[in-house]
């Protein structure tokens, strides 16, 4: 007699690992592609400003990658995907310090996500760590744009291990890791529109928030947190006064093409799998950002008489950021007016600074707050099932719109408190006499190039 | 005629060409330099290795004018161009044999 | 009793789906490295412009980015690859009128390609529309080199729109899509050579066109639009008078880098599965590119006495192109003669420009078309079971000139009528002061560099 | 009555072959991302040089790019990974002389790796081919930065040719192909600690050498060789006397951040699997990189009191070097550890060239030499069982400093022979005043950069 | 000895520096300049910021000569430089003591 | 007063500087130059098209010294720029009305 069970396990235990390697060879490479997108934020920005800040520009970014790969094994990803849950905001970072129990194999075997079971959407839980590393480094590196040219290198690295630690972390934990903002039991959604127990002790939300690859947990999060520190950090010397065009405008479209490329990682890498569902995503956030790039252009054409090429850089941006949190749950033809949309408005968004005043030196909450928001608000109108467009009803939207300002004032108030307790104690900025001559001298005692040593005038 | 040079810190530059437009100059000629003097340069640092580097960055700002113009010009731009830091500069005057506008051909003072 | 026909199947359908996620993880990757290759033809073509025209350069490229990432998922990937053929040119534009059969999902499964079954090339066909969407883009962009440094880029944006909509799409749709140039029934060459129908009905021609990856579709394709477009368009202010040497080329040599590692998608993709068809098109492509390269430099060296840098560059792109159309069926012996060989002629046909007069700006004649035909017809000669000198006979040589020759007549005659059209009305041309002040201000508003801003002589 | 047995194995073969797909993904990838490694190296170092030199140092990468491309399927893959072993140094060229063996499918299949059976970790032979020949490239590029600004662009090609051939190969074979420097029963750790042999006749050695990505293989053996090339070629004129401060140190962060991005397909590609072991080097990799440019960073603050970019840029390949060998085998906690030592130990070690006076111009045996002896010895105390710190004893410590002495006696000695060969024949050095006038014209006829030519001065 | 000092327009250097040599001009010295004057600049736009940037690329020549020929080097300047529209730029001529030259330390006349 | 101006090969820079420096010259001005001379420039190729190069990278400097200063500070500069070979450059001499420290507004002699 042939034991039918032990084949079928057998067979279906080999099968279903198959989806292991194809799952785990698409993760790890979205987890490479996001880490590049900071050193493309890094050429994004450091194009931008002048010749005399780039490399700190540059090591701002780079600061964000080293200090955040050191802690987020060390108490990062436990804050965030541990399983024990503290009020809604985050886990036990030392549950899974230094990632004790998911390096350790159990019997040859480490850990899948998600959940126990393996399914058409496993991967090793190792993945899963780096995948989200990758979004940590990048969502606080994104703040150093709003900031440049005038603060202390080593009060960034600072900011940086506090705001991942309490900004970030709980945040990746409230929308994703099942806390406040989640569809869980103990989630804002719940608490207002219920839901109900399903079969296996499972939660069954009757509205679930949708952020699909970040637009709250980076994009809003980073946007509000750079508003914060700029309006605590102050003005650079000179602002509004001089222009301060980009220095390397090739190095700002260097930049903003690594982000096309690197976010397809983060779009179609948060599918969790190499599947359909990753090519949907992907179509997606072409579609957008492409239709964005357009929206921006044709708004400067109207305005200012000229295509520029730092508007297509920043509108090919400005669509990535809007469709990150819909890119699963929008058809193609409304993620060409969702890029147009946000195209267009973050191009007009990026003149409130100079309106209300406040130093947003490279716009990162014209673009990545605005962007964000116009993401994730439009999911309650253009969503596939639940948003208003497609007979859904308001309830998405108006979840969509509470997690946004929940996040805000979360994010905002924390960062705020780190902000200042910096200001306070080491202090924020280089001195003016210093900003004047260059952060880069300031802070690195390095200046970025040298064309003319040949000449003999390079010292 | 006469040629006025000016040796400035590069940051002076605005305020030094606005002033002179107010006392009348309307046209100059501007350059990059590198200067060396008792303002010291600094030290970069690449590897553990010290790179010192003397030369200072400054604008040269070349004033072709009327005989009479030339001290109320280097008046101006001594004004204007100082900080009070050692390294603010020099002002040199020169006399000049002629001068063409190169569009008309005019000479002399015609050519300012 | 057991019921070993289910065991079977479900075992197999859960073993196959590994396949989907195996190669859906390869081709969500080859897609990425793809569209990667768009910003390496921007970087590769800008820096051989000069710094006044460099922004431009990349605008071009961008522009492509952004207008076909909007019109392909619209109406570019259903006239290529839908289902309905119109004399064997295209298929129809509103089968798939953005997309929507392809990303609906059928009980929770979208489709797959190749074909309906699922077999172990199969990958999810929402991951084919974003492979295609990537060729489709670089193809276009690549012409732009031809026509740098003096054309308006609102009449390029339109242009682009076009010539993907009546030039790409139905070469693809020839080539690839089952049309006139493929093995189909109803195509040129089942008309000359006849063929049979086969098991399932599936018809085979006795002698298969072969392109690979696009040495048709794209180079030939792209290379004889390139030298339309600048006959009518004309030669900038000052050709063969001012020599217009590059002013980056440590840009010039990033390009063709980032082009190199792209490649790898562009021809390890084209076997759409993560197998080992794949790792021998890498091994064909880079045997090919480094011999090609050996190529360019020893007739350099050989006529000019220096191995220049812009010759490897140049180089390494003819034998990318070259090697395109014949990566999967040339052994690496082949490879590298085939690699020796294009980088050879290429470096000679660069210099007809001025013997012919006409300017090819950044040489996509003497590059991408010259390459393309060398690849296309030395499968004739080298090709593993077809070629003549692995005893094929003439056959495969005869329709692979046919094929070329078509491609030529065809994309020639479209791209003339699109750029007469354009040229009558908008017109192409900036104006020649515009011109020799730089094309980066007259389009763009904006200047590249500004090393000195802090000099104060910025501005 | 059903076929159990065959049941069992059709779906099993199937599924296997889901692994093949997966694992195939992943390691096309891999390959991809290794081979941008070389490129990334060249910005690094090309960032570092004089204005006049950078074009050069592009094509010394380029160079080994180029050339490993043809040689390796010629006889390079097969002298480093055949099957035949030759007195433990390397196996026969021959055996698979243009890849023969590998490109031929038998019954349709090619061959997998590694090993004969299909298991979790095989892929196709193929796609091995091309992941080892990206390490055979970027081991040979490495060399280049001893060297740099001085030498001829001919004699690089053919030193390239003759070191891969005579020793990077060799020592591939010997460490990773069952040779001398591995654990088989002809190596010397089993002659020295014995082993015995187990089922199916596989040797069990009592004690194996660790390298599990190239510590020894590429980063020592490289370090070695910068050292006795430069040692042999001697100093660039002006050595210790003029600074030869970086030109571009965006291009040095922007080589830094392509190489912390490439490594990944360096290190969680060694693992030849999409699988967990993945994730774990990427997650050691990410922490003692970071860890690394920590450490580097920290000694500069103290020492000198700034931080810089390009000390941040070097602690971050340091970094990677180091964790080379050991990624799979250390904790997260030991990788920081081991990245902290290795950042630190690496900036001291820079000063040695000054102090010693050899013009080891761009720190390559500061860097790949120390890092990669760094994470070779470490492994004797971090490793996860056979480290001291992990209660292994010290057996695993003595061997891993016996296979780098080894490595670097064999390394130091063919390199010598090689180098010196070339010297007293056809040279190795420009003249002085060609390099005094830059190697770049020198060598190809070119200038780097021209930001000048619309004013007219640019010739 | 006169030191004959000419600000062009940087499209116009090869014309000048080939009429120059027809003249007999073997020498000259050029630098990167920025000009300032009637000719007005251009505004770029940057995230819809306008940025006027009012510095005129220019090129400066210098040419030592004889005395004698310093107005003929003017006029073939002035000639061949000229466009007919504003910013053609200025020539200007200051006397010199001596010139030596390197090389050779020879002075005057013969160092030229 | 005067000032001294030299176009010297960049390569001697630091010898000249650290040469006027032993002689007591404490400030002065460089600035990029391309010659354009006896000396022959190069030739580029690209795409195996030639590019001409006939401009010549050098540096000048320009120091202001006192009148009794010029005929030493020409001499030292001449000395420690010259190699011998074609290009080495030229130093040339020119009076001056005056010169003014820009920090102080001091005048003459005093300003150098
Ligand atoms: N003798 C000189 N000739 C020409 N330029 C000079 C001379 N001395 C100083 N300079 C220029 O003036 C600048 C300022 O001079 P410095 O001695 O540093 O300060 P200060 O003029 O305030 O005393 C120098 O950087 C240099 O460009
Ligand atoms: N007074 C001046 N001194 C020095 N250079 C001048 C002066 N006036 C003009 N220039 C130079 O000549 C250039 C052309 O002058 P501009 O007034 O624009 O036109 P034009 O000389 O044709 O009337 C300016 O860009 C500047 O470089
Ligand atoms: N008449 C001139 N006026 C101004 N500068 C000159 C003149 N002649 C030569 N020069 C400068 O001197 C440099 C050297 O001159 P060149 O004729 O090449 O060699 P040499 O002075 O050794 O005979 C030139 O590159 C140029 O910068």
């Amino acid at each position: 007699m042939i034991d039918s069970g032990h084949i079928l396990l057998a067979a279906d235990i080999t099968a279903q690992t198959g989806f292991l390697a194809g799952n785990g060879a698409w993760m790890l490479t979205a987890a490479s592609f996001v880490l590049l997108m900071t050193p493309a934020v890094a050429f994004f920005y450091g194009g931008m400003c002048r010749s005399k800040s780039i490399l700190n520009m540059l090591m701002l970014s780079a600061g964000a990658m080293i200090v955040v790969s050191v802690i987020w094994p060390l108490w990062g990803y436990s804050m965030a995907f541990g399983t024990e849950d503290y009020i809604g905001l985050f886990s036990d970072p030392f549950e899974n310090f230094l990632l004790n129990s998911i390096v350790e194999s159990h019997d040859g075997v480490f850990g899948v996500v998600p959940g126990a079971g393996l399914h058409p959407e496993s991967y090793a839980g190792t993945i899963d760590v780096v995948f989200q590393l990758t979004f940590a480094v990048i969502a606080v590196a994104l703040i150093s744009g709003a900031i440049a040219e005038r603060v202390k290198f080593s009060t960034w690295l600072i900011f940086v291990t506090l705001w991942v630690t309490f900004v970030y972390a709980p945040m990746a934990h409230m929308v994703w890791g099942g806390g406040l903002l989640s569809g869980e039991e103990n989630s804002v959604s719940s608490f207002i529109f219920g839901g109900n127990t399903g079969e296996r002790g499972k939660w069954n939300a009757n509205v679930i928030p949708h952020d699909f690859a970040g637009g709250t947990v980076v994009h809003i999060n980073a946007g509000i947190a750079a508003l914060v520190t700029t309006l605590i950090i102050g003005k650079r010397s000179g602002f509004k006064k001089e222009t301060m065009r980009p220095h390397n405008l090739p190095f700002v479209m260097l930049g903003a093409f690594l982000l096309w490329f690197g976010w397809f990682g983060f779009n179609a890498g948060s599918t969790f799998a190499a599947n359909d569902g990753a090519g949907y995503a992907w179509i997606s956030t072409s579609a957008a950002t492409g239709a964005a790039a357009l929206g921006w252009l044709i708004t400067e054409r109207i305005r200012d008489g000229k295509f520029t090429s730092l508007g297509a850089a920043s509108g090919i941006v400005a669509g990535l950021v809007a469709i990150t949190p819909a890119a699963d749950v929008v058809s193609p033809g409304f993620a060409i007016l969702l890029g147009l949309i946000a195209g267009a408005l973050c191009c007009l968004a990026v003149g409130l600074k100079l309106r209300f005043n406040y130093d947003d030196s490279l716009d990162v909450v014209g673009v990545h707050f605005v962007g964000g928001l116009v993401g994730t608000i439009l999911i309650g109108f253009f969503a596939t099932e639940t948003g208003m467009f497609n007979d859904g009803g308001p309830k998405q939207l108006i979840i969509q719109v509470l997690i946004a300002l929940i996040a805000i004032i979360y994010s905002g108030v924390i960062t705020t408190i780190i902000t200042f307790a910096l200001e306070k104690t080491i202090g924020w900025r280089v001195t003016e006499e210093e900003e004047i001559l260059g952060i880069d001298y300031a802070n690195h005692g390095e200046t970025a190039y040298d064309f003319v040593a040949s000449s003999g005038l390079g010292k | 005629m006469k040629l006025v040079t000016a040796i400035i810190q590069p940051h002076r530059l605005d305020d030094v060409k606005s002033n002179l437009e107010l006392t009348g100059v309307h046209g100059m000629t501007a350059s990059e330099a590198k200067g060396f003097g008792r303002q010291k340069g600094h030290t970069e640092i690449y590897r553990g290795r010290e790179y010192a580097v003397d030369l200072v960055p400054k604008v040269r700002l070349e004033i072709v004018c009327d005989d009479a113009d030339a001290a109320i010009i280097t008046e101006v731009i001594t004004r204007s161009a100082s900080t009070g830091k050692i390294g603010d500069g020099k002002v040199w005057i020169m006399p000049l044999d002629d001068v063409v506008r190169v569009r008309t051909g005019e000479h002399g003072v015609a050519a300012i």
